[in-house]
């Protein structure tokens, strides 16, 4: 690849950055090194325990625009009124969200994709709208990432607004993707430097391992196959997957509290689970775990292209690191890609 | 849609001297789903069940609060109102505002307000009762007595004079029980047989009594007022109809040598045999293990003298199937044998004996026709020793309980020995006397004073044998524990009193209790003594725990009149405040998994299976099922499934999470 | 500012605590306000949720009593509930939940002036315990955004 | 407003409230607001989440025909949470509802035609919503012919409407009940409604035929419809799968890639024959 | 292990089981659950210490045939997970077949559950120092310690519910927080919704939980819940006697009682 011209940002800039984006009110999520592992954390200053050279979390960041539990609004009533206080949508919060994998900017596509999808859901709108993405290209990957099989590369800069490579010295090469990125920039202009490089020789090289769009042809009419129900004998039935992945969006909504007063909440769900479809009478439309498998690969590589044109997984691998079973996603996927398709 | 009525009571002043009903009247008016809430002076009088009625109507109330005592005192009279206003009963609540608020606090507006939210918390759970119907049981009105001593027969006789069927299983050949055995009783000193003999007559007479013998309870289904017994009846090679009960096979009879059991092996009886002259039925059985025809194949003597040609020596165990109401258990209790006493020497020296084998010395239809001779060499023995608390109160011995009749028995046998051997000197050792009963204490003082025995506070350590006399070595702690040492001619061990051998076997047949002793539970030891936890099944006489015969007595007539206030009724009326478990739609049909965790739990044993099927009679799915007629409400298994199958009637998961609730939601 | 005054909730068996309070009544033996029951037919009926539900909804101390063992109109209804009371308080102190603010209790329908005491020293205690406050805190966390 | 929130509800009173069978109510709701009142209208076949606040939100269709302005109408079997909270509830009291979702039964284009309807139990109501939109613009069909059975003759539901049909001139209405359902006085048919159905063979011609009822009762009555001769295009019904948005986000109700509520409740036969057996 | 693939292959051969649940070789180096239902597959079958899932949880998982005869590779923790199944008659012995693993990768053929039984007891059953050092560790904390450590570990929760999925005896069609009426426990993985789902679980498995640590292993963010059934266990055992997975008849500690069962805080 050829050189470019890049943002410079020094190693040693770094700290003032954070200060600045705290000052102005930002809250920041990094990776941070806690033993073995690597986990997003709020944290208000650089440290040393930022890990720019993870290779995935189990927790992506999806929970900062759409939490595991979501207060809606809450309730006041009595005998004869009942009153509805909404959320100050002007007080969520404005986060940045540093140091995400390519995988994971590209992520909040999907997320955007599903909560726009005809009608607004203005508190994922809302806190997507006060977030800014750093993403940081991939140096290292695992047997588990499969970006490139999705479309997505370790470096690519779609869905961050603004990039981060980490090159041979320990500085970062920077592009501004973004609007909300240049603010970010323009905040701190005195810690940026300037440089040109060619980002790809620091970037880990992850094989490809199916098609994308073939694996969307093919599954088109496979509703019926029999590999659905080879593939999920082992699943368990549990969330695991759908909770770690930075695109499910599946959500239930609940009320808390009395009839006097409570809160509406969302919060999330997964398909996965046996009830989850369940009628009150009894019929479950999504009965046994391979139909719930089913739905979960279908969902992600076919419906979602079909009707919200976007596909549902990121290649980041957590669903598969996360199974206690070993259900590998991408396993499963080159396997329905090997099945002698069915005409 | 809830349309609830709150009624608050003064209680004349009781109430509204500490808490303004007024204002609870008013406040909780504004609870949603209550309509009406008014506060009166005096809700039991007949105005105020009249306005509670009146609203019902008027309002078309669908529940009711009144605020009020407890329901302890009154929950029955407003329930009553209801239900006469056409509002099921179980609709009523009442909030504990007097007893548990205006009389235990102080007047000021927390005492209000706690009264308040104690309505609320009434209010809420009587939105979610449901109503519910006396569940009602039909009874088969026939009773099966099991045991056939004299509590059995007591009880048996005194339910069938009230007009019932009563069917009497007796696993000996012979009614009678111990009490056939004994000699004199204490503390009147009768005869036993004397007053034994007729009622056992009277059994085997009675046109409301079945009688068998030398048969046993094989298994019982159902529940109270319809129970299903299996009764085995043992072969005893006689066709019984046939039989006049001349006794000739038994004087022909080859097999001499077997130890009588009536005589605790102190005289021999045949193979086939009657166990004693006063014997019901009157009629004798082969002892197969004896037998010469069943051990050999040959012999049949008995078959060739029988006038009537009544021997069958192909007979077998027949099983018959019985539907009776309610179950009388009187199956007595044993006393501790050989092998318990190693120190004593009880089994290995010929005159060291226990009790009852005293009884059977002591006896006119005894082996020595009463006279008092000692069992080795049949020598009137001169010097005598009674040890009471043989193996009772013995921790170590695994018995701390006391056997309650021994020393009452033993001052008996002191006295009647007195009265035969009037040379002759009776020791007895003790631990202390027992004598609480009518005229109790005066007979031991009888035996002491009139009859000279001699009592000895202490245990005996050793019996051994010397120069043909039994050493009996003892301690006399009245006398600082010097050790005392008696030659004596016999000794007599009055043994602890035990279960019956199949107790324990039985009581789980039956699901009954039992204590750690084998001995069946009652319901409840003040005030439910002569019940057990299943109920329709009641307890008479020594199987509960050891008992004299006038106790064991009393209760027999004491379980007979629980056995007859049943019979009463054509139907049982049960308060339905039941478990249940839960059904849902197919395929899951209910939550519950079948783990029966809950069926260990009940006290009643109110938990069974239910097998649910699919039309073709395939078992879908096995889940427990609480049987209404047996549960008594206590809902211990509902707070032990983990999936919330199980609920309780009247006390609902619902109900109970509301009132929680309530009763903090607004504090 | 007015003193703490505890939110107490008592579970109870009908036959004998309930009944006991009865006679505290009658008797007329005055005890803390505080204490407000709920009535179960028997302490075998009483779930571990409610005692933890009771202290979501903002209960400060809870009072759990019913016949003595061997007393329960059940038979066994109260040994049933005492072995689960063993493990539940076992697994709440595990958690650091504050044991001290139940009170488990036989109290026999006999037992009047026992009954008034029983609620009089729970009161007291959870007082000095005062509220409930790391519960409370738990209950009301704001259903925010969090990273995960 | 510029920017609405998706899940906040409007506040309804409850204006009315009718009994229409065993554990089966009917709540008329108007708006509390007169500004939503002006702003809100829903077509035929659509639905909404109906919210009793402290227990949840519940999907039923709207019952109510969009012809009669100021409210909108109902009806719910007591089955669950949500069901029997809000049966819980009086005259006066609010709940929450907000909608209205889905596609919409195409009204306009059966213009001249004849139309029958089939209905099951409680099904009813999707279809009365229907039957009153349509028989407000009377004028615009043919034929009118309801065939309605449900299990026994207290399990009919909206019986003073069943009154006001069956006495209607312009409308057929045939009745039936399961056999062992019927009361001694029951003047209705005996059966099962697909049998009824077949019996009474109203003709394909021209004829739309809308079938609203448990899934047994779909299945057994598409097959006699065809058998009639109506074209798959021409039978309507709806579908019921769990939900809990509404709106195509929270995963449950997809059938394949249709999404109940969006790409229904209203499917055609045709459709239905296209979709996976997920519902 | 030749002889465990030898063995899976005559029993699917001469037809005596239909499925071997066994472990197979996963990805990325792990092992995994296997499901073998023809001879030739039976070469796949590997056992050594990767295989630690716990396959008991397969058994009460309707997804398996019914009246099929379904053979299930045992270690230790599944063995005792059978009996606990068993006793609560949750498994029927005609069609399950226990092919043992012994500790030292021995395979043991069971004739029937009370086989099982046997072999249970004849083992060490006692707590590691290890395991008891690390409830040690808590017992220690003050009350505040304890209270402020578990809010810290419950409020990563997001209840995805793998530790009930992954846990044999968690078998419930309908789980507690699944009841909604009333809602038990509170559905949001918020911390108090985390705290009752989490005294729930350790409540339902107390004394019922056999140690296979199953559930924190599935755990994808690693909370140490076993910890909390684990403490109850060796509670239960000290005061009960009891330990689950011993006995096919003792009946379970909390549905039987001792009169006099003792404690120390009742007034
Ligand atoms: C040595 C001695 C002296 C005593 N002296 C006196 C005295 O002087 N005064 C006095 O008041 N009391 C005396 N007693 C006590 C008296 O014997 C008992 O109170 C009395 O026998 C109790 O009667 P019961 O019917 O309960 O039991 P039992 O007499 O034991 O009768 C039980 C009957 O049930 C039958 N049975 C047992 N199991 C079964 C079964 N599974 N199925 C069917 N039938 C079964 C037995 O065969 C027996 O016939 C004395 C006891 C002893 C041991
Ligand atoms: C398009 C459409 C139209 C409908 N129209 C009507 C109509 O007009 N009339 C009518 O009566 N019905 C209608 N229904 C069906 C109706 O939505 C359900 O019967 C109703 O929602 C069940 O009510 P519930 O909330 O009381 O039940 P519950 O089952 O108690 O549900 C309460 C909530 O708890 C949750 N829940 C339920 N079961 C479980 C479980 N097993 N595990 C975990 N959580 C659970 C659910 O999320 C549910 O929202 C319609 C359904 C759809 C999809
Ligand atoms: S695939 Fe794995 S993580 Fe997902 S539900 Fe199944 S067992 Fe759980
Ligand atoms: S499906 Fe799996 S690999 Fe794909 S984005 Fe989700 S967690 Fe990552
Ligand atoms: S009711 Fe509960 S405890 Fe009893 S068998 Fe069913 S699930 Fe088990
Ligand atoms: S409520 Fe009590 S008596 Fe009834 S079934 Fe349950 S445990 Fe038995
Ligand atoms: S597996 Fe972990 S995150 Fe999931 S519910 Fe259990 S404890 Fe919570
Ligand atoms: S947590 Fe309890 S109710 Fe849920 S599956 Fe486990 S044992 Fe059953």
């Amino acid at each position: 690849m050829a050189t470019e011209n890049y943002k410079l940002l020094k190693k040693e800039s770094l700290p003032a950055l954070f200060d600045k984006l705290t000052a102005s009110g930002k809250t920041i999520y990094a990776p941070v090194k806690n033993g073995e592992k690597t986990e997003f954390d709020v944290v208000t200053k650089y440290s040393n325990d930022i890990n720019d050279e993870y290779i995935q979390t189990v927790q992506s960041l999806k929970g900062t625009v759409f939490p595991k539990v979501e207060k809606l609004f809450d309730y006041k009533s009595d005998k004869t009124d009942t009153s509805i206080q909404e959320p100050d949508f002007s007080k969520f919060p404005q986060n940045v969200l540093w140091g995400l994998h390519p995988c994971d900017a590209a992520a909040f596509r999907p997320l955007d994709a599903t909560f726009r999808w005809d009608y607004d859901d203005k508190y994922f709108l809302t806190r997507m709208k006060l977030t800014t993405v750093v993403g940081l290209s991939c140096s290292k990957h695992d047997d588990y990432c499969f970006c490139t099989s999705v479309d997505i590369s370790p470096a690519s800069s779609d869905g961050s607004d603004i990039m981060l490579t980490k090159n041979k010295a320990g500085d970062y090469l920077v592009e501004i993707v973004t609007e909300k990125g240049q603010e970010v920039y323009d905040m701190a202009k005195e810690l940026f430097g300037e440089i040109s490089d060619d980002k790809e020789s620091y970037i880990t090289d992850v094989p490809k391992k199916f098609d994308l769009n073939e694996l969307n042809k093919n599954l088109d009419g496979s509703f019926e196959a029999p590999y659905w129900l080879a593939q999920s004998m082992r699943c368990i039935g549990c969330g695991a997957c759908a909770y770690v992945c930075p695109t499910c969006t599946c959500f239930d909504l609940q009320d808390e509290g009395a009839a006097n007063k409570g809160s509406r909440i969302k919060c999330w769900d997964s398909c996965g689970f046996g009830h989850f479809t369940l009628h009150t009478s009894g019929h479950n439309p999504r009965e046994t775990q391979s139909q719930r498998w089913r739905q979960r690969i279908l969902h992600k590589f076919s419906y979602m292209p079909d009707r919200i044109k976007v596909f549902g997984c990121m290649g980041c691998g957590r669903c598969s690191r996360a199974c206690p079973v070993d259900m590998n996603i991408s396993e499963n996927l080159i396997k329905i890609m090997e099945e002698p398709k069915n005409e | 849609m809830a349309r609830i009525g709150v009624f608050v009571c003064h209680c004349g002043e009781n109430i509204s001297a500490t808490v303004d009903c007024g204002k609870v009247a008013q406040v909780t008016s504004d609870i949603p789903g209550v309509v009406v809430s008014v506060d009166y002076k005096y809700m039991c009088s007949d105005p105020g069940q009249t306005m509670i009625k009146e609203y019902i109507e008027k309002e078309k109330l669908t529940g009711v609060v009144v605020a009020a005592c407890s329901p302890r005192m009154h929950e029955p009279t407003f329930r009553r109102a209801c239900g006469e206003a056409g509002l099921n009963p179980f609709l009523c609540e009442m909030a504990n505002v007097r007893e548990h608020c205006s009389w235990v606090h102080d007047k000021n507006d927390v005492t209000t307000d706690k009264a308040i939210d104690i309505v609320r918390t009434l209010v809420e759970k009587v939105k979610r009762n449901e109503p519910l119907m006396p569940i009602k049981v039909p009874v088969t009105k026939t009773a099966l007595v099991i045991g056939g001593g004299v509590a059995g027969i007591q009880s048996a006789l005194d339910i069938a004079n009230c007009g019932h069927k009563v069917i009497m299983v007796e696993k000996e050949p012979s009614i009678g029980g111990h009490m056939s055995q004994l000699s004199e009783t204490f503390p009147t000193l009768d005869c036993s047989q004397c007053i034994l003999t007729p009622r056992m007559v009277e059994v085997a007479q009675h046109p409301n009594i079945t009688l068998y013998t030398y048969a046993e309870v094989e298994s019982l289904d159902g529940f109270i007022g319809n129970f299903k017994v299996k009764i085995r009846k043992k072969a005893k090679s006689l066709d019984e109809k046939l039989c006049t009960g001349c006794g000739l096979c038994c004087t022909k009879c080859p097999v001499k040598n077997i130890p009588s059991e009536f005589d605790q092996g102190l005289s021999n009886r045949r193979a086939i045999y009657v166990p004693f002259p006063q014997a019901v039925p009157n009629k004798p059985v082969i002892d197969k293990e004896h037998c010469t025809y069943y051990i050999k194949g040959k012999c049949k003597v008995c078959e060739i003298v029988c006038p009537t040609k009544a021997i069958r020596f192909d007979q077998e165990d027949e099983i018959i199937e019985v539907e009776v109401g309610a179950l009388v258990l009187a199956t007595g209790f044993d006393i501790k044998r050989a092998n318990f006493f190693p120190e004593y020497g009880y089994g290995k020296y010929k005159d060291v004996i226990d009790g009852l084998q005293f009884e059977r010395i002591a006896s006119a239809s005894g082996p020595t026709l009463g006279e008092i001779r000692r069992p080795s060499d049949g020598q009137i023995p001169k010097k005598i020793v009674f040890l009471a608390c043989a193996g009772s109160r013995d921790p170590a011995k695994g018995i701390e309980y006391c056997s309650k009749i021994c020393c009452m028995y033993t001052a008996k046998h002191a006295i009647l020995y007195k009265h035969k051997v009037h040379d002759g000197t009776a020791y007895i050792f003790y631990m202390d006397i027992r004598a609480a009963g009518k005229n109790y204490d005066e007979f031991t003082r009888r035996a002491i004073e009139e009859d000279g025995a001699k009592y000895i506070r202490g245990r005996v350590s050793r019996i051994y044998e010397r120069d043909g006399k039994l050493i009996v070595v003892g301690a006399d702690t009245l006398m600082n524990a010097k050790t005392v040492e008696i030659e004596a001619d016999m000794v007599v061990l009055a043994t602890a009193g035990v279960a019956s051998p199949g107790a324990e076997e039985l009581a789980q047949k039956l699901h009954v209790s039992y204590d750690q002793h084998k001995f069946f539970a009652e319901a409840h030891p003040k005030l439910r003594p002569v019940e057990t936890n299943t109920a329709g099944i009641f307890l008479a006489g020594a199987c509960q725990n050891v008992k004299d015969i006038p106790e064991s007595v009393a209760q027999a007539s004491g379980a007979a009149v629980k056995v007859c206030g049943l019979f009463s009724n054509d139907e049982l009326t049960r308060d339905p405040s039941v478990a249940v478990v839960n059904r849902t739609a197919p395929p899951l049909f209910s939550t519950c998994v079948g783990c029966f965790l809950c069926q260990s739990v009940c006290p009643y044993q109110a938990i069974e299976k239910e097998e649910i099927k699919s039309r073709d009679g395939k078992i879908l799915k096995t889940i427990a099922f609480v049987n209404p007629s047996v549960c008594q409400g206590c809902g211990t298994c509902v707070a032990l499934c983990r999936s919330k199958s199980i609920d309780i009637l009247g006390y609902t998961h619902k109900q109970v999470y509301a009132e929680v609730d309530a009763l903090l939601n607004t504090l | 500012m007015n003193e703490f005054e505890p939110k107490v909730v008592a579970f109870v068996c009908n036959w004998c605590t309930y009944a006991g309070a009865d006679l505290t009544g009658t008797s007329r033996i005055k005890y803390a306000p505080n204490v407000k029951i709920i009535r179960f037919p028997c302490t075998g009926r009483i779930d571990f949720m409610l005692i933890l539900k009771a202290f979501a909804k903002g209960a400060d101390g809870i009072i759990i009593s019913g016949c003595h063992p061997n007393d329960c109109h059940y038979t066994s209804g109260n040994f049933h509930a005492k072995r689960r009371w063993m493990v539940f308080r076992t697994m709440l102190d595990f958690l650091g939940v504050d044991v001290n603010r139940i009170t488990f209790s036989w109290v026999s329908a006999a037992e009047g002036a026992r009954w008034a005491e029983i609620v009089n020293t729970t009161v007291d205690g959870i007082k000095k315990l005062g509220p409930y406050d790391n519960y409370r805190k738990m209950v009301n966390e704001e259903t925010e955004v969090n990273n995960g | 407003m510029s920017n609405p929130n998706i899940y906040k509800p409007y506040l309804m009173k409850i204006d009315k409230v009718t009994e229409e069978a065993p554990f089966v109510k009917t709540f008329r709701l108007k708006f509390t607001n007169e500004e939503d009142a002006a702003k809100f209208n829903f077509k035929a076949g659509q639905f909404g989440e109906y919210s009793v606040a402290g227990e949840g939100e519940s999907t039923f269709c709207v019952a109510s025909s969009p012809t009669r302005d100021g409210y909108i109408e109902c009806t719910f079997r007591e089955t669950g949470r949500v069901t029997s909270a809000l049966a819980g509830k009086e005259e006066g009291e609010i709940i929450g509802f907000r909608g209205p979702y889905g596609n919409t039964f195409p009204i306009d284009e059966w213009k001249g035609k004849n139309l029958l309807f089939i209905a099951g139990g409680i099904a009813l109501p999707p279809m009365r919503c229907v039957i009153w939109n349509c028989l407000d613009l009377r004028e615009n069909f043919k034929d009118f012919t309801i065939v309605y059975g449900a299990k026994t003759v207290n399990d009919l539901v909206y019986k003073h409407e069943l009154k006001e049909w069956e006495e209607r001139p312009d409308v057929k209405l045939i009745t039936t009940v399961d056999p062992g359902g019927e009361t001694p006085d029951w003047k209705g048919e005996i059966g099962f409604v697909p049998t009824v159905l077949e019996k009474a063979a109203p003709s394909a011609d021209n004829t739309i035929a809308i079938v609203c009822g448990p899934p047994i009762m779909i299945k057994y009555t598409f097959p006699i419809l065809e058998k009639l001769g109506f074209k798959d295009t021409d039978i309507f019904t709806t579908l019921e799968n769990r939900m809990k948005c509404g709106f195509g986000k929270c995963g449950r109700c997809n059938v394949g890639k249709v999404y109940i509520c969006k790409d229904g409740p209203v499917f055609t036969y045709a459709a239905l024959k296209q979709l996976p057996a997920e519902y | 292990m030749d002889k465990l693939k030898q063995l899976a292959k005559e029993l699917l051969s001469n037809n005596q089981v239909q499925i071997i649940v066994g472990y197979e070789e996963g990805t990325v180096g792990k092992a995994r659950p296997a499901f073998i239902s023809s001879p030739d597959q039976a070469d796949t079958l590997i056992y050594d210490e990767r295989c630690i899932h716990n396959l008991a949880v397969y058994l009460t998982q309707h997804k398996l045939p019914g009246n099929t005869k379904i053979a299930v590779i045992a270690s230790f923790p599944v063995m005792k997970s059978i009996i606990t199944l068993a006793s609560e008659k949750q498994l029927d012995e005609n069609f399950i077949k226990v092919i043992g693993i012994s500790k030292d990768n021995n395979i043991i053929e069971f004739k029937d559950f009370a086989d099982i039984e046997r072999y249970i007891n004849q083992q060490d059953l006692s707590f590691t120092p290890e395991e008891q050092a690390l409830i040690d560790k808590i017992d220690a904390m003050s009350m505040e310690e304890r209270w402020e450590y578990w809010q810290n570990e419950f409020s990563r929760c997001f209840k995805c519910y793998a530790c009930r999925s992954a846990c044999p005896m968690c078998y419930c069609t309908l789980c507690i927080t699944d009841f909604n009426q009333p809602q038990w426990v509170s559905v949001p993985s918020h911390k108090l919704g985390n705290f009752e789902w989490h005294i729930n679980r350790a409540m339902h498995l107390a004394g019922r939980c056999i140690g296979c640590d199953e559930c924190s292993r599935a755990c994808p963010l690693d909370l140490p819940i076993n910890l909390l059934t684990k403490k109850l266990s060796m509670d239960i055992q000290k005061q009960f006697g009891y330990s689950a997975g011993q006995s096919l008849t003792e009946p379970y500690a909390l549905s039987t009682y001792k009169p006099d069962d003792k404690e120390t805080f009742i007034r």
